[in-house]
This record gives structure tokens, C-alpha cells and sequence, in this order.
């Protein structure tokens, strides 16, 4: 048992750390948002300079060989600096589903260029009936030929803009909402039939909606085993959920630490409101809140690492609950002892709010998470 | 101690409902959404009604009946804001109506009444708030911005903020310093009425949360204000803000509204799917609307003992502060369950969308109730934090008698 | 629409209202408790010659002709003083199902003990099996030659050591939740075949367990139609709801009152604890709980005055639910700012908070009347 | 970073269970509803259980190893503290063992070390701790029991309150006055060890909610305390008194106590019926469960975060008061929880019955449920209010470097 981090974790946390503190000022943030594509194409190539982009793959695969831990240490300090760069759906969502289920000639063909910086990838996985059911699918994928036809319409895929590659759920048997059935497919961008609505989302990424009209792919677009992808995304999820709960961990540390500054400073009746107990108070929660966040942030990442059972399901969807609570209470709280300055979209302190928001509906609320924590 | 109506006001009613359905007719009530999202498609049907309200001389109800108000009972009045709020008809501005108008009738010269209280009883005319600053927000009397008397006029400089619509607003009534070396600093206060043409008056706006834009900073350099603008006694200003202050509570606890919100909530969630039922049906959802009704439900009833209790209407004590605190959280709470019935459509923020027309991103109601969600967290900043309500209802809790 | 008393109605309150400052201080109250039956008999007597005991009767029965509405104003009073003497169990739960169901030679045979207050009554409708569900019953009657055989178990009977007469839900045909088939008896506490086992409850009243061996009963023991009690057992229990929830209500004036007290007194680190602003606030929320509570009283009320209906039904688990959230929140609040003092069996504060924790639980918690309200 | 344990730990974990199977065998552990309702039946069992750990040298782990402590790490004492609070054997006296005895280690002369730790650590002698006082609850420092000095004595004066266990305690620590004229309150404190067999002491019991008899008042009157039993120096008792308050910190989450609690819950849970299934079926209470559950793994994992950075085991800044906060919070919603279940079974409250032994009234469980609800109630008062601890917790919030 063992809480501490190894040496090579250190190093990397610092340099994340030092690259929010030095190249991700909130200033420089929002000029990120304002670039056309909505992120910044240098920050993504210093990423893969820095080796980030490769750190989840195994050596074999040209990645560093990290685990769940090494993930929930970029993505902590990620969520501090509210970085706008597709980690999550690249990295983590369409990279994780090859490392997870692709075969060696997928992983051949993607992995190379997600790890240089040059591929970028999505998870095209929710479907607007679904909610948060990752087996309720309504797009279908029929073999033909030697191949796939695929038909149907996949909902608020984060980074659908930028995308050169799709991993796109789609079922190859079974009825709407069961369990076997579930096929994941690699589909490129420009395939024909596959029609894209681009949006920016509120916490400032960007996404798209796709709709499928008879789109081709051939038979080694397919991810793992036909009819046995949901497995695949239910990890791929469970490790995007470490990702985002990090990530939201960053958001409250800097939403506490800042509210903490501002009742410092800021003065009315003649003392700064900092003095105000039932203020102090307010940021005791918040300060209670981060840590027991952070903690099962730990558990989950450990879990993960551990292995993907159902354990480490159960330790991943108490995070997710905590997260959403927390997070919640943290973003509310930061906005209301900011007063108004706290409402707008000049200070940092709403974009987290904001983020904070958001996580919550990723890969499912808290109510969700909750029944999933019961049953299991 | 009953529920239901006397005749009088059944028929009060009646009338009222016909009114409604005559000037504000279901067929032009736009749903709250498309009103939400495309704000300056409502200008025709509004000026009708207000046209309507000016002729039956039910535009300022709340006035005086000298100056134009109607006289009604307290019953009648509530009667008035439920069925305009259930019908969501265009709301008179209110600061110059609700806020403005009872304190110009109550502390204002003959002068005074005669030349701003028409535009406002006849909706020509809109007004903004001056009172927050940058330095001076919950502590309201620690405000800076000087006036200076020169002749028969002051001269203002300084800065408001938070400053609601002042972008369309015709004039502001604002809070300025007309004495410096006071005992204590809302000694030295005036309220003065400032048009916003006069030179030296900029209007810069503050993007909120959801790059909304509702609110301003009022720069007011060397503007010119003549004496005749002075409401109430030179650095008597504080007592004009604190009755006005207290105006503001009527109706704060806006439970109408919230119903109407709840309403949509229910019928929103009705249209999302959760492993083939709807969400309304699955009982985590429903737990928690029922929560916030019965929330809800308990509001409107200390509303109505407050309303029965007080022959003119008024509230006193901490009350006022209760049904305001009591109604921004629920308020928000609503919002916030907008936004969880969303989904993943709560990420999607389509303002681009909305000029080219292509229409909303997986629900027309996702982005008003997003930015909804977004703009209620200031319900329980403006008009007081809730802490500084909370202190003054605990003021009252330690004060004998007061509760 | 109108909130305010009638003449008859602020007298009823003042009358009670006295009777609790003069006679009911807690010291009294605590003799009370401690009589072998529980409580006062004298004060029973009393309250039968100020005619209290006949308030919810008919003129035609010899009461007063009160509704709900003059319910709540005893009760409300009573909450405030703690009272013990059984009001609920005999005069609105007992007397309540004769009121609603009973037939004219019933009412002539029962009521006028009831309100000259030489007739205990009780209601047993509870089972171990059924939680709050009404209709969950495996108490059996059967007609057998011109009566009934009851075989049974009922759980926690209030006011079952003092009763003379029990009205006892029974099935008398269906399945063990069916709606349909629930009948309702008066059986004499002396009949043949009634065990009892008595004890005090944790808020200082009597109640009973009682089964049931072949009690038979005669036709006329039966109230309303065979098979149709259900909806008398239901309006019944909604009028013991706003009976006991306007006793929370005072039981809640009395705490946040008693609070302010004491916080104005009590000194530490050399100024009164009150001066503290989470402590105020604490108290501020507990004064809102209150208020809620209180208004939403008003509303089952006024609701239940203008007649049983669907509306009436989600006005009581509006209020049941406030009741249960409010109670929790104001005893928990109360005895933490009391601090060690709140413990104590000495001081009254612990005393309202046990019998709002029984309140909670007593006709359906928070979550059965959530549920409830929901599917109204 | 990782969950497993390591090797040692792991062999060590396996003696552990070892010994504890042997000396506390699952035959003889009493369910704990059992042992809260006959306490005094506990007895010969925990004889046995005491006899062996002061055998193995296990009685006092967290002491120094010159003093009998067994030179555990941290995560062996977590180990140590998780496994006898599931198997939940005996407790050595929390007074002596956890909070005199390492203070004594570290305050205490050769002869006070030499005198009195041996009878702790043999579990031959209980402590109590005579800190509060009626007006000094929060505010310890303005307490007023005086100690006179009289040649080699102290006399004491002074009556002191939440005493609990001083109805079966053999010696008192306490706090006294000895000088009263000084700048702060508390320079003029010293700490004294009170035999309770001294003339002069007397204890009355204070009879808590639930008719519980745990906590007492003691009354001092013109007590005799050799000097000898003065801890540390004369007037200096606060510093001694804060090491102490130091050391109450550890364990105070009471994780694996809350586990076996949660675990006994949801057994009990199954047992009640609703509507045909039972009540842990039902999802409404499976959500309470499962949001405790996961507030709990949040604590367990803070506990773990905590202990794996302080290499000593002690607890630095805050930490100590968010783990008691949080597991007080915690402790009281399984309780409250245990109350819901029984449902009406929560009302009987059969103290009579367990004399003539008829049995328990609906549940075996519903008489400690109810008294255990009640009685947790003080977890957020004894041992600094949660007001208190929140103070603390600011303080370091608001300085620099401390979180």
C-alpha cells in the first residue's frame, strides 16, 4: 500500500505543472478557444514533443507505457489550466479504444500518428435516445460485401471537428438496448455518407453531430470482435471518466485556492470578507470537498491499474458521483463568494464553473453513477 | 381561513383572464424558449399589450390611485401577477414601474411626479439602476462616486456597475456622494435621477457567464445634473434607497414564474428518452421534481400568510428577505434540473447556429435553459448576497418581537 | 382566499395556548410522563370539560362542529407543550374512523365517551410486514355465524395500554396488498383472544403490540361496508398526518426559539455564542424550516377542509415530506448548538427533537410521501 | 502508487488475523447489538482479549518502543486499528492507552512514567478526562476549577463536566487553574492526575438522550493532589493539554468502525419488508446506502492519503479535524439510516423489557438503532464542535503553505 509517486511520475507531473504555470495562463487559454479549430496547433505538437500524447501506450505500441495513474496526473493539471487541447478524445477516448481492443495492424496504422501529433481521433459512441446508456443504439452496421454499411446518428461527439478518424458504436445484432450486439468501427472523416454539424460546446471545446448515411467501411475497420465492443467501450469510458474526474479535481483545486485569494482581498465593511465565519466556513466545504474528491480520485486510478474489474468499475463510479457533487457545490460556491465579478465571463472563475458543469453530464450524472455504484 | 376566492375577487378574476386572453392571446405568446433565443422578434406583440395595459389603466397597479394605480386589494394584486405570469406577458420595465414610480409618488416634489411618472405609468421610458460598484457591492454605503454642487447643478464622477440594462435604459436613477467627512458613510448619500444622453455618461457592457449581456459599468465623467434631479433631502440619499429597497421585495419570491418553469421542466423531461421510457417517468428524476415542487408549493403558501397577513401588502421584517432567498434557490434549483434533463445536449452552445438559422443543436429549449441555468446563479447575488439576507433575518431573530 | 382565524377559531387557540403555558411547563410535563398510565388523567378530564375532546364531532354528535383547520390550531399548541395525553390516538384516529365511517348506532355508542373523555381509544392499522402501505395486511376476518373472526398481529398500536376500544384494519378478502377487501373493526380491548404487550415509546408515549387468536367480533363491529375500509383507513391517516405534522411545527417553534435563548446567553471566548455568524445562520435556516413547515400546514389544512380529494391527498405528503426534512434539520440543529446541554435528558431540547425523529417515521417517512406526491 | 500490500505488510496482515481468530474467536464475539444492550455480559471475553494482547506485547502499539509500544509503521497500525475494529474486539481504555499514556511518554518525570503507564499499558486502571467544565465547553481556556498550592499539594476546587466513563474510572486528568492573573487564560493552567478514590471527589451522573448514562458531572471539593502528579510544569498544563488534543486525532474517523456499521445496515435492511420485497431492494434506500458508501470510501481514502504522507502516522494541519468531522458527519448518517429502517420499530423504546427479558421489542436491533442515532448526535459536539474544527480548518485555510 502505497500512496506516493514513483520518480518518473514526479518528473511528469512537474513538467505538466510547469507547462500550465508557464504556457497556459488564463489569457493565453482564451486565445487557444479563439483559434480557428479551437484549440492550439502548437500546444498539440509540444505535447507530442514532450512525449504526453504517447504516455497510456505501451512501449511496443511507442508510448511510454503509463497506466490509469500517469493519465490522472496529466489530466489533474490539465484541469487547472482548463486546457482546450483534445487529450480526452484523441488520447484517451479513440486511443484507449485501440490500445484497448484494436488489433496490431490498427494499432500499426493509428497509434504512430495520435503519438506524433498528427492523427486526431473521436469517440462517436452516444446516441440522443441513449442518454447515458452506452448500449442503447439505434445506428446499425450491416456486413456487406466484405465489409460494413453503417446507418444512424451519433450525438455531441467532443472533438467530431478536428477528427481524422471516427471510433464509432454501432450495433451489428440484438435489439436496442442489449448488451451483446455492440460493434465499434474505425471510420475516417471524409468517408462517403458521413455528414457533420460542427458546434462549440459551453466549457469552450468543440463538437459535432454526425449523421451516417450508408457509410462503407471495410471488414478491418472493425475493433475487436463483432457483436462484443461494448466491454471495450465500457472501459474506454470508465477510463475517460478517470480522465474528466481528474481533470475536475484541477478545476476545484484552483476554484478553492481562488476564492480563498479573493475573501483575502476583497473588502467590504471595512475587512476584507475573508473575516465573514460563515464565509470561512463556505471554503471549508470547498477545501473538503476537493479532498475527498482527490482521494477517490486515487482509489479509482490504483483500482484501475489493478486491473478492469468490476471493482475498479465500482471505485471509478463512486469517483464520478463524488466528482459531480463536489464539483457542483465547489463551482456554485466559487461563484457566489465572487459576488458578481464571480458571474462573469472575464474571470477565470465561471470557465471552471462551467467545465465543472459539464463533467457532470459526461459519461453520465450523478444519479446515474449512483445506481450504477448499487448494482454493482 | 379558506382557499377559495369571495365572489368579488372570482370576478375580479374573470375579468383579469379576459383581459389576458384579449390583449395577450395564446396564438401570439411565444414560448419562453424562442423568446429566449430570439429576443427582438417579441417587440410587436409586447407593445400591443402595453398599449392595452395603459388604456384599462392597468399598467401600474401597484401606485397610488392619484397617480395612476388601480386601487386593488392585496388578493387582487396577487391575482394580477399569477395570471400575468402564467400567460408570460410582457413585464412592465421594472425599474421604473416597480421600483422607481412607488418612490417618486412617495418622495418626490409635485415637480418631480409630474414630469417622470407619466413616461414610466405609459411605458415610454426605461430606466436602469445605479447603485454597485466596484468597491461597494453588499456594502452598498461604502460607494465613491462624487457629486459635486456647482449652482443649480452636480456635477457626478465615478463609476457604477452592474448596471442592468442600461444599454437600452433612457435614464438611471443612482446613489452618488455629495459629502465626504460624514460619522457614518451613508450619511453623506443623494439620490439623483440622470438622463442617460447627458454628456460624460459611457455604457460599457460586462459579458456574463454564457457571454450573456445583460448587465454594464456606467462610467459617469463631469456629467451634468441638474437640481431638479435631486430625489429626497441633499445626503439624505440612504433613505430613499432603503424604502426603495424594501420595494423591491414584492413579488421577489416569483413563484408564478417558477411554476411556470416547473411546468415546462415536466413536460421537457417528457421528451427525453431514458432506457426506452422517459426521463419523467424514471423516479430519480421524479423524486426530484417532486422535491422542488413541494419546495415550491410551501413558497407560495408562506407567500400567501405573508399577503394575508399584511392588509396593505407590505412585508415586514425578515420576510421580505425569506421569500427572496427562499425563491432564488428554488429558482435555480429548476434551472439546474433543466440542464440535468438535458443530457449530453446540455454541452452544445450554438450561438454561431442561431444567426445562420439552422436551428437548435438536439433540443430548441437547450440553450435557454443552459444560459438559464448559468444567469440564476446571480439570484442569489444581486439584490444582496444571500449571507447579507441571511444577516438581516437573523438581526430580526435577535430582535424581541420582530418575528 | 383568506389565512386568517375566525373569532371561534383564535379563541380555540388562545384557550389552548393558555392551558400549555399554565399547566404544561415541562416539569409538569415530565410528571405527566412519568404516571402509570403515561399520562394525566386530570388533564384528560380537562380537556373533555373545555369541550377539546368534541372538536372535530359534529353538533349532531355532540361536538363542536371543528375541521381540520381547528385540528391543526390544538395541535400545533399541543406540539408546542409536548403533550402526552393520547388526543391523537383516541380523538382523531379512533373517534377520526367513526367520524368518517361509522354508522349513526356506532357513533351514538362510541363518540360520547370519547368526548366527555371517559373512552380511550386507538387505531391499529400497522403490521410489521407492511412498512407504511395501508393494504399490506395478513390480519384475517372471517364471517363466521352472524359476526367476524379476527386472526392477527398489529404493530405498535399508539395509546394501546389505555384503550378501551380498538379500530382494527383486518382483510376480510384479497391478496395481501390489494386495495380491494380491507375491512375495519371495533374490537373491545377486553375481548377474548386479544394479547397485548406494552411499552413506552422513545418520545415518552405508550403504545402496544397486539395479537389477535380468534377475537370475534359481532356484525355491527364492522365500520362502513365490508371490503371498503381502505379509503377510511387512508383519510383517517391524512388527518393523523396533519395532526401530527402541526405538532412538529410547534415542537419546531419551540426549538428555534429555545435557541436563539440560548445562544443570546450563553457565553464563550467572552461574547455570546450567538454573536457567531455560522451559528446564526444555522438558526436562520432553522427559523425559514419553520416557516416552510408552517405554511405548508395552512395549505393540508385548508386542502382537507374543502374535502378528501386527490388535491387534499398531495397537500398532506407535501406537507408529511416538509415535516420530516424540516424536523430533522431544526432537532439535529437545535441540540448542536446547544452543544453538550442539547444531549441531556434534563433539558427539553432533546425531547422535541426525539419526538420530531418519531414524527418522521410515524403514517410514512420523507421517501414514502416523495413517492406518493409524485404519483398524485 | 499502488493498493497492494507489500510483502511484509502482508505477513504481518496474516499474523494479525492470526491472533486475533485465536484470542477473539468468532464464537465468542457478541453481535454488537448484543453487547450494547447487556454490557455486562461482555465482560469474561474481554478479560481473555486483554490478557493476550498484553502478552504479545500488542496492548500499546503507538507507544515507544521503550515503553512497551510495538514500533509498527504507520501502515501496520492501519492495518492493526482496520482488522480489530472488523473483528471489533474489545477497545483498550482510549483515555489511558491513547491519549495519558503518550503523553505521560513524552511529559511525563522517570517516576510518573515508571508508576503509571505499566497499569495502562496491562489494562489494570481506567482513566477519564476532566477537561470541560459548565462554563468552559468550546472555550477550555476560561475554566475555573482552582488548584491551590499547599507545600507538596495542590487543592482543588472546582467541578468539571462530560466526564465520561468517571463512574468507572480509577484516575482523572484534568485541567486546572493555578494562577489567575495572567495575560492569556490559559499561561495560568496546569495539568493534575486525581486519584478518583481521593476524599473530596464526587461523581454524578448526566443522564443523556435516550436515558443513556455515559458522560458525569465531578465535583471537586478541596481535593487533595500530591505535586508529584503534577504533569509537566506548573501553569504550563495548556501546552500538555494541546499535545493531547493532538493525539485524540488519530483514528478519529473511525473508518473501519463505520464499515462494519454500513455492512451490519444493509443486512439489517434485507431483514424489513416494503411492499413484498425488501427495504434494501428498494431503490430509494439502496441510494442512501450508496451515497454513505461512497462517502465513506472518500474518507477511507483520505485516511490512507494522510497516513502514506506522514511518514509518523501523526496527522499535520487540518487533516486531523476533516477526518473527524467528516467520519462524525459519516457515523451519524449510517446511524440515522438504521432508524429509517425500522420504521415504526424506531418508536419502542423497551428499557423495561430488558429486565424481565421478554425479548426486544419488533427488532433485537431496535433498541441500540435507536440509542446508537441518538447518542451519535454528540460526535459533533464532544472533542471540539464541528463549528470548532471548522474554525481550525480556516485558520490553516488562510495561511500560507499549511494546506
Amino acid at each position: 500500500m502505497d500512496f506516493s509517486f514513483s520518480e518518473e511520475q514526479t518528473l511528469l507531473q512537474d513538467s505538466v505543472e510547469r507547462f500550465i504555470q508557464n504556457d497556459y495562463a488564463f489569457e493565453a487559454r482564451q486565445n487557444n478557444v479563439k483559434d480557428e479549430q479551437g484549440f492550439s496547433g502548437g500546444n498539440w505538437k509540444t505535447f507530442a514533443e514532450l512525449g504526453w500524447l504517447g504516455v497510456p501506450f505501451s512501449e511496443a505500441d511507442g508510448g511510454f507505457g503509463g497506466s490509469a495513474i500517469e493519465s490522472m496526473i496529466m489530466m489533474e493539471q490539465f484541469g487547472k489550466g482548463l486546457v482546450v487541447e483534445p487529450f480526452l478524445p484523441t488520447v484517451v477516448l479513440a486511443g484507449g479504444a485501440l490500445k484497448i481492443g484494436g488489433s496490431a495492424a490498427q494499432k500499426e496504422k493509428y497509434l504512430a500518428g495520435i503519438i506524433d501529433g498528427s492523427l486526431q481521433g473521436a469517440l462517436a459512441y452516444a446516441e440522443p435516445q441513449g442518454r447515458f446508456n452506452l448500449a442503447d443504439l439505434t445506428t446499425t452496421a450491416k456486413k456487406q460485401d466484405d465489409g460494413y454499411v453503417l446507418n444512424g446518428y451519433k450525438a455531441v461527439v467532443l472533438n467530431g471537428p478536428a477528427a481524422d478518424v471516427l471510433v464509432v458504436s454501432a450495433r451489428t445484432s440484438g435489439d436496442q438496448r442489449d448488451t451483446q450486439g455492440v460493434s465499434l468501427f474505425l471510420v475516417p472523416a471524409n468517408a462517403q455518407g458521413l455528414a457533420r454539424r460542427d458546434y462549440p460546446t459551453v466549457d469552450a471545446l468543440r463538437a459535432s453531430e454526425f449523421t451516417l448515411e450508408n457509410v462503407k467501411v471495410a471488414a478491418d475497420a472493425l475493433i475487436g470482435e463483432e457483436g462484443k465492443g461494448l466491454p471495450i467501450v465500457e472501459q474506454v469510458v470508465d477510463e475517460g471518466i478517470l480522465a474528466i474526474g481528474s481533470e475536475a479535481v484541477g478545476c476545484m483545486e484552483v476554484l478553492y485556492k481562488d476564492t480563498v485569494e479573493y475573501c483575502k482581498t476583497r473588502e467590504q465593511f471595512g475587512q476584507p470578507i475573508g473575516k465573514f465565519q460563515v464565509l470561512q466556513h463556505r471554503m471549508v466545504d470547498m477545501f473538503m470537498e476537493h479532498e475527498q474528491s482527490k482521494s477517490l480520485m486515487y482509489m479509482a486510478a490504483m483500482r484501475l491499474d489493478e486491473g478492469y474489474t468490476a471493482e475498479a468499475q465500482k471505485a471509478v463510479s463512486a469517483f464520478k458521483v463524488q466528482v459531480g457533487k463536489s464539483g457542483r457545490f465547489v463551482g456554485q460556491s466559487a461563484v457566489q463568494l465572487h459576488g458578481g465579478m464571480g458571474m462573469t465571463e472575464e474571470l477565470r472563475i465561471g470557465h471552471y464553473f462551467k467545465r465543472l458543469t459539464t463533467i457532470d453530464t459526461l459519461f453520465g450524472n450523478v444519479d446515474f453513477h449512483l445506481k450504477r455504484f448499487g448494482a454493482l | 381561513m379558506k382557499l377559495a376566492l369571495s365572489d368579488e375577487d372570482q370576478a375580479f378574476l374573470d375579468e383579469v383572464l379576459a383581459f389576458i386572453v384579449r390583449h395577450w392571446p395564446p396564438s401570439t405568446r411565444r414560448p419562453l424558449e424562442a423568446a429566449a433565443v430570439y429576443p427582438e422578434q417579441r417587440q410587436p406583440e409586447e407593445a400591443g399589450w402595453f398599449d392595452a395595459l395603459v388604456a384599462r389603466g392597468w399598467s401600474v397597479p401597484h401606485w397610488p390611485v392619484a397617480q395612476g394605480g388601480t386601487g386593488w386589494t392585496p388578493v387582487q394584486r396577487y391575482l394580477w401577477d399569477r395570471e400575468t405570469a402564467y400567460a408570460e406577458t410582457p413585464r412592465m420595465d421594472a425599474y421604473g414601474a416597480n421600483l422607481l414610480g412607488p418612490l417618486l409618488c412617495a418622495w418626490g416634489t409635485a415637480e418631480q411626479r409630474d414630469r417622470f411618472l407619466p413616461p414610466i405609468r405609459e411605458a415610454r421610458v426605461r430606466w436602469c439602476q445605479g447603485f454597485s460598484e466596484p468597491g461597494a457591492g453588499s456594502d452598498l454605503a461604502s460607494l465613491s462616486t462624487r457629486a459635486l454642487r456647482r449652482d443649480d447643478k452636480f456635477v457626478v464622477n465615478g463609476s457604477k456597475t452592474w448596471v442592468s440594462g442600461a444599454h437600452s435604459a433612457d435614464w438611471m436613477f443612482c446613489l452618488v456622494r455629495t459629502h465626504a467627512e460624514t460619522a457614518r458613510p451613508q450619511d453623506g448619500i443623494s439620490f439623483l435621477l440622470v438622463d442617460m444622453k447627458s454628456v460624460g455618461v459611457e455604457v460599457a457592457p460586462i459579458r456574463t457567464l454564457g457571454d450573456q449581456h445583460t448587465v454594464n459599468r456606467v462610467t459617469l465623467t463631469d456629467v451634468e445634473v441638474p437640481v431638479a434631479n435631486l430625489l429626497g433631502q441633499e445626503n439624505e440619499g440612504w433613505a430613499c434607497a432603503k424604502a426603495l429597497l424594501d420595494l423591491e421585495r414584492v413579488g421577489v419570491a416569483r413563484v408564478a414564474q417558477s411554476q411556470v418553469q416547473l411546468g415546462r421542466l415536466k413536460a421537457f423531461a417528457g421528451t427525453f428518452t431514458q432506457d426506452g421510457g422517459t426521463l419523467q417517468e424514471s423516479p430519480d428524476f421524479r423524486r426530484k421534481v417532486a422535491e422542488v415542487e413541494i419546495d415550491l408549493a410551501g413558497l407560495e403558501a408562506l407567500e400567501l400568510r405573508v399577503l394575508s397577513q399584511s392588509g396593505s401588502g407590505e412585508l415586514a421584517g425578515p420576510q421580505g428577505s425569506v421569500l427572496r432567498l427562499r425563491g432564488a434557490e428554488i429558482g435555480q434549483r429548476i434551472n439546474e434540473l433543466f440542464v440535468e434533463a438535458l443530457g449530453y445536449y446540455g454541452l452544445p452552445y450554438p450561438e454561431a447556429l442561431l444567426i445562420d438559422n439552422e436551428g437548435a443543436i438536439g433540443h430548441d429549449y437547450a440553450l435557454p435553459a443552459l444560459q438559464g441555468m448559468l444567469s440564476s446563479r446571480s439570484w442569489t447575488v444581486s439584490g444582496g448576497t444571500s449571507e447579507i439576507h441571511k444577516n438581516s433575518i437573523a438581526k430580526a431573530l435577535f430582535e424581541p418581537g420582530q418575528v
